[in-house]
């Protein structure tokens, strides 16, 4: 079976995000005012083949923890969905 | 004739020195702009060098093309003045709309500093007017995001109108269709990845870069 | 009762003794946050402080020695170089990028606080073997934080080091060096001097990074999981746009002369940035906690002194400047804040003064007050003991009594010695600031030496290169050593310049071990030798201890780096290069002695005895060398280091992609032996009469091994393969092993 | 009133996507198979103070489309919901 997984690599909270931060900065003088706390991650796609939902997400979870992302400064937020992502191509 | 060369600082930028040195030897006046000013202070070509204005977060070019200068920049190229984009320079005009396209990360997602064969295809342009059609010149790369991607409609437009100046001979970032250079349809707006300033000694390595400099003032 | 916490903080029961001694009552958590980040091994050296001594530090040319944030020498027309090299192993070993990046930030702060513009760096990197998964993630990820953060700081990385070795499986070195110029008269001190200046703080804001990242990230190993995760909050995330900023910033301050004195802020923050300046000037300061701009809320005191995080730098100026220094500082988009106000101190004659106090609100509270120096003066110090290993003969300087193996298969023992390291330094931007004459990839790096204020060309040159080497040092850390700073004498002169000043960093286990202790004095004898023999003081280093995994200590690991000028740059070097019907010559005279050699490690022998070093002999090959490289005589030049003449040969045959055949080279042992003062050179057939008139002229041996041209690579009786299966197990060794992805396990 | 806004920026269908190329070939060697169309984007979070939460949105949208995205090759999910973000910090 085909499951779709989103996953969102956050960096740990308190870790510094210096993209983030000027980013941030910059936003005034681009005519946003308001936006605060701003933190850039990442965002990965992919579909899986998997028995079922629940060997799906745990191969999502250590691809994440060995591959994806760094524990040491990196959580992810792991979302799996029966079907393939629609326009999914590569 | 034009001289008087301003390149343009934004903080980040890091090839300004190196562009001012390289413009001298082909005896041009080059002076600095600054982001925060609104003006292009009167010079006859306008440099936008390499480097990673504002640390390339978010993307390069993306917070740098809001930059004061910028206006004056765009003024200045749409009254027809010549404006050269080399590199992080090259990255602010696409993300400007000065130049179609984008540039994405390398195919091998790894930086590249390297040598390369870059093919002059076309002579009709402020960047490659004195150099000789179908010469290959040997002129480093140096980036992360270097790729140049547009869509189909945009690349046969390109094509058309003969606006792709410069091609690799050995594709090393996967830009499609081997573009190193490409240049507005007024052909007085050119971006290219490779960094000619840095092909002006024979004791660096090579020469082959002052024949476009030298193109910028002729 | 505090004892408890002044032990989980790293601190001894004496070393607790003492600073109640100095502050005459029991320190308060601040106090004592402060003196066990300060005391730690890492800012205190308080183990290898009494050896660092025995080097030799002084020559005329030095303008400013080591324990400065770096060391300066004079390189004539008004402009000097400012040096320095860090380690930051432990770090990278946990999070290779950031660690990497942060390591190249602060080797950037100690150059520009100094005055100089930072022009280059180099990164001697060591990891585990290219078969362990883990080794490759920690290699991948170190070089992208290298590159990410050295090419978008807009400095150029122009050399290094990479080495695979199964000594440092979990514990990586990465080690960077840096290079700055200045203009002589712009020389500045991390001091604080006058009663009523202000110190005022430029950078990022203050997070909870690296709260005792220092002395838990730099000193402790990793073992236990339990701890890892621990210490995973600290973990620094590197700015280099930042960080470009404030060089920019900096340097027009200096330029401007708005400032007393700047110190950056590395290890242990601004406890460490607050006293030292305040020391170094004899004065005291007065710091208000609350003035400390912050990234997160609800920071103790005691985490914004010692927050390591990156980016921040503390300088002094008097109050008439502080609106201009803040108006570069606002250009530059830097942000500044007046955070301390410099007081009396034992300069001022005031001996009751040199007070570091840290008060809430400048009139406020005051939180922590004890004498400014003690953090530094008064660290311990610890003549640990040293013990040789009991397989070490001091006699006869041999370690253990293993015979060296027989060679088996001459051609496959070459081909896995190749590597080329392109994988690597082509992520690195060697060529920003047109000063590249050589970059990465020769015997060492050439600069073009430019004003660098006014930009005006020397027609001189310099040149840099790092080398180290485990395996000869865990025979024999002295010899080793020794050995080490003679091969970067040769790398000079390969390009044709003599050798200025050394850095060097000390790269050891757990010196609470005497064998450690052993290793890391005898290894700082032998580098005081080497470098009194040629006349290059050593003008800073880094210590890094505790390295150890996997519950061994790495080999003894010194990394020299090593500067020279060259008189006249009017032509490139030749390069490590061959042109066809050139003839190779090899000055000076093989030992057939295989231990120490990679040959031997790649046989699983680890002892013996290193070949010997006669330095006059040395010297003489060195000074030969130069002076061939600057006649033009050459086509090509090459040291013979790693692999012996079997590599050093065939190097300069896949660079060139031409052939050798060689003769002359009796034995296997001749063949890979790595005994040093040995060049071989690439003569255009109508030159050979002249190049070995110079050579008998210095009293120097010279042999004609062979000569370049074909498809093989050939050594007569000994070797003889496709030059084809050389190139592509040269090129194809590194890349094919990293690049494709790697799991952390 | 503050809302928390979620972008998720993706490279537009048929643009190539070497990041995520990159990592759909190595996951074989490292023992995950059948992982499929990888797609590698940006998650970027941040707090925006607006009168109503249309106004939030509107905000969001002209931020995406001016700034957070090149509409060359990227496009853009976006998520506003009411209140801060949980230990956004910056
Ligand atoms: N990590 C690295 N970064 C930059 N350059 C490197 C790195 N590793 C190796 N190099 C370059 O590759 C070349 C060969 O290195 P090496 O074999 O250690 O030289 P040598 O034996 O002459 O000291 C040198 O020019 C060196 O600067
Ligand atoms: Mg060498």
């Amino acid at each position: 079976m085909i499951f779709s997984v989103h996953v969102e690599v956050r960096l740990r909270p308190g870790i510094a995000d210096p993209q983030g931060s000027t980013i941030e900065r910059a936003l005034p003088t681009l005519g946003f005012d308001g936006v605060k706390g701003v933190r850039v991650g990442k965002s990965i796609r992919f579909d899986i083949d998997a028995a079922d939902e629940s060997a799906a997400r745990a191969e999502a979870d250590d691809l994440c923890r060995r591959f994806l992302t760094n524990p040491v400064i990196e959580d992810a937020v792991i979302h799996v969905e029966a079907g393939a992502a629609a326009g999914a191509t590569s | 004739m034009s001289r008087r060369v301003g390149v343009v600082v934004f903080p980040g930028s890091n090839c300004e020195q190196d562009m001012l040195e390289a413009m001298a030897l082909v005896g041009a006046e080059p002076e600095l702009l600054w982001h925060g000013d609104e003006t292009t202070n009167g010079v006859d070509a306008v440099i936008i060098p390499g480097g990673f204005a504002h640390g390339d977060y978010l993307r390069p070019g993306a917070i740098a093309r809001f930059s004061p200068v910028m206006a004056a920049v765009a003024e200045f190229a749409a009254a027809g003045g010549p404006v050269v984009g080399i590199c992080n320079g090259f990255q602010v005009l696409t993300e400007a709309g000065l130049l179609p396209g984008a540039l994405q990360k390398n195919r091998g997602l790894k930086f590249l500093c390297a040598p390369a064969e870059l093919r002059v295809e076309s002579t009709d342009s402020i960047l490659t007017r004195s150099a000789e059609a179908g010469a290959v010149l040997q002129v480093p790369i140096n980036h992360f995001e270097g790729n140049y991607t547009c869509d189909a409609e945009t690349l046969a437009q390109l094509r058309d109108e003969n606006r792709i100046v410069l091609r690799y001979v050995d594709n090393p970032n996967g830009s499609v269709d081997d573009i190193a250079g490409v240049c507005n349809a007024g052909r007085n707006v050119v971006g290219l990845m490779p960094h000619p300033e840095r092909a002006t000694s024979e004791l660096l390595g090579s020469t082959d870069g002052l024949a476009l400099l030298r193109s910028i003032v002729a | 009762m505090d004892d408890a916490i002044h032990r989980s903080l790293g601190l001894t029961d004496e070393e607790y003794g003492d600073i109640c001694r100095i502050i005459g009552r029991d320190p308060n958590h601040l106090e004592l946050a402060m003196y066990a980040v300060m005391w730690s091994e890492h800012c205190s050296y308080k183990s290898s402080r009494i050896h660092l001594k025995r080097l030799p530090t002084e020559a005329p040319w030095v303008l400013v020695g080591p324990g400065e944030n770096a060391g300066v020498v004079d390189v004539g027309d008004g402009i000097a170089a400012a040096l320095r090299i860090e380690s930051h192993n432990h770090p990278s070993a946990i999070e290779p990028y950031q660690g990497a990046a942060t390591g190249v930030g602060g080797i950037l702060r100690d150059i520009f606080t100094m005055g100089a513009r930072p022009i280059a760096i180099m990164d001697p990197l060591r990891f585990g073997p290219l078969d362990d998964p883990r080794s490759r993630w920690i290699a991948e990820g170190v070089v992208s934080g290298v590159s990410g953060y050295g090419n978008s700081v807009g400095v150029p990385t122009i050399g290094g080091e990479t080495v695979f070795d199964e000594t440092y499986k979990g514990n990586p070195l990465v080690n960077v060096l840096c290079l700055g110029l200045l203009p002589t008269d712009r020389l500045v001190l991390g001091q604080a001097t006058g009663v009523g200046n202000l110190a005022v703080l430029l950078g990022s804001s203050t997070g909870r990074d690296g709260i005792g990242g220092v002395s838990v990230l730099a000193s402790a190993g990793f073992s236990d999981e339990e701890s890892d995760a621990e210490k995973r909050p600290s973990v620094q995330v590197g700015d280099p746009f930042e960080e470009k900023r404030l060089i920019e910033a900096c340097l027009e301050l200096l330029d401007a002369r708005l400032v007393v004195g700047i110190q950056d802020l590395g290890g242990a923050g601004l406890a460490c940035a607050t006293s030292e300046t305040a020391s170094r000037g004899g004065m005291g300061m007065d710091v208000d906690v609350n003035a400390i701009p912050r990234r997160e809320q609800g920071m103790e005191p005691f985490e914004v002194m010692t927050s390591e995080s990156q980016e921040r730098m503390l300088a002094i100026v008097e109050p008439a400047d502080l609106e201009r220094v803040l108006a570069i500082c606002e250009r530059w988009e830097v942000r500044a804040a007046m955070i301390g106000i410099v007081t009396p101190g034992p300069a001022t004659g005031d001996a009751d003064g040199g007070r570091l106090r840290i008060l809430d609100g400048f009139d406020g509270d005051v939180l922590c007050d004890i004498p400014a120096a003690s953090l530094h003066e008064d660290a311990p110090l610890y003549n640990r003991p040293c013990i040789a290993p009991a397989s070490f003969d001091e006699a006869t300087r041999t370690l253990g009594t293993e015979p060296m193996p027989e060679s088996t298969d001459v051609a496959a023992e070459l081909l896995e010695l190749l590597a080329d390291n392109r994988w690597v330094f082509s992520q690195y931007d060697h060529q920003l600031f047109l000063n590249t004459v050589e970059g990465p990839g020769g015997d060492a790096a050439v600069l073009r030496l430019k004003h660098p204020v006014t930009g005006v060309d020397t027609g001189r040159g310099m040149a840099l290169t790092t080398d180290g080497n485990h395996r000869w040092c865990a025979v024999d850390p002295r010899q080793g050593t020794a050995l080490t700073v003679a091969e970067s004498l040769l790398n000079l002169a390969c390009v044709g310049a003599r050798p200025l000043a050394v850095v060097n960093c000390l790269n050891f286990g757990n010196p609470e071990h005497p064998e450690v202790m052993w290793q890391l004095s005898e290894a700082i004898d032998g580098m005081a030798e080497a470098c009194v023999a040629f006349e290059s003081p050593v003008i800073g280093g880094n210590v890094s201890l505790y390295n150890e995994s996997l519950g061994s200590d790495i080999d003894p690991t010194p990394v020299v780096g090593m500067f020279g000028l060259i008189d006249s740059l009017d032509r490139r070097p030749p390069g490590v290069g061959l042109v066809n019907g050139g003839r190779l010559l090899l000055l000076g005279t093989t030992q057939p002695e295989l231990a120490g050699s990679r040959w031997a490690r790649a046989r699983g022998h680890r002892g013996g005895r290193l070949p010997s070093i006669d330095f006059a002999e040395h010297l003489r090959v060195a000074g030969v060398t130069r002076s061939l490289v600057a006649s033009g005589l050459l086509a090509g030049v090459h040291d013979v280091s790693n692999g012996g003449l079997a590599v050093a040969l065939t190097e300069m045959a896949v660079r060139s992609n031409l052939g050798i055949s060689a003769a002359r080279i009796a034995t296997v042992a001749e063949l890979f032996s790595e005994s040093p003062s040995r060049v071989i050179l690439c003569v255009p057939p109508e030159n050979i009469a002249a190049v070995e008139n110079v050579c008998s002229g210095a009293g120097v041996p010279v042999s004609r091994i062979g000569v370049a041209g074909g498809d093989r690579i050939s050594v007569k009786g000994l070797l003889d393969i496709p030059l084809a299966d050389a190139v592509s197990a040269w090129t194809d060794r590194i890349p094919s092993a990293l690049g494709a992805g790697t799991a952390q396990d």
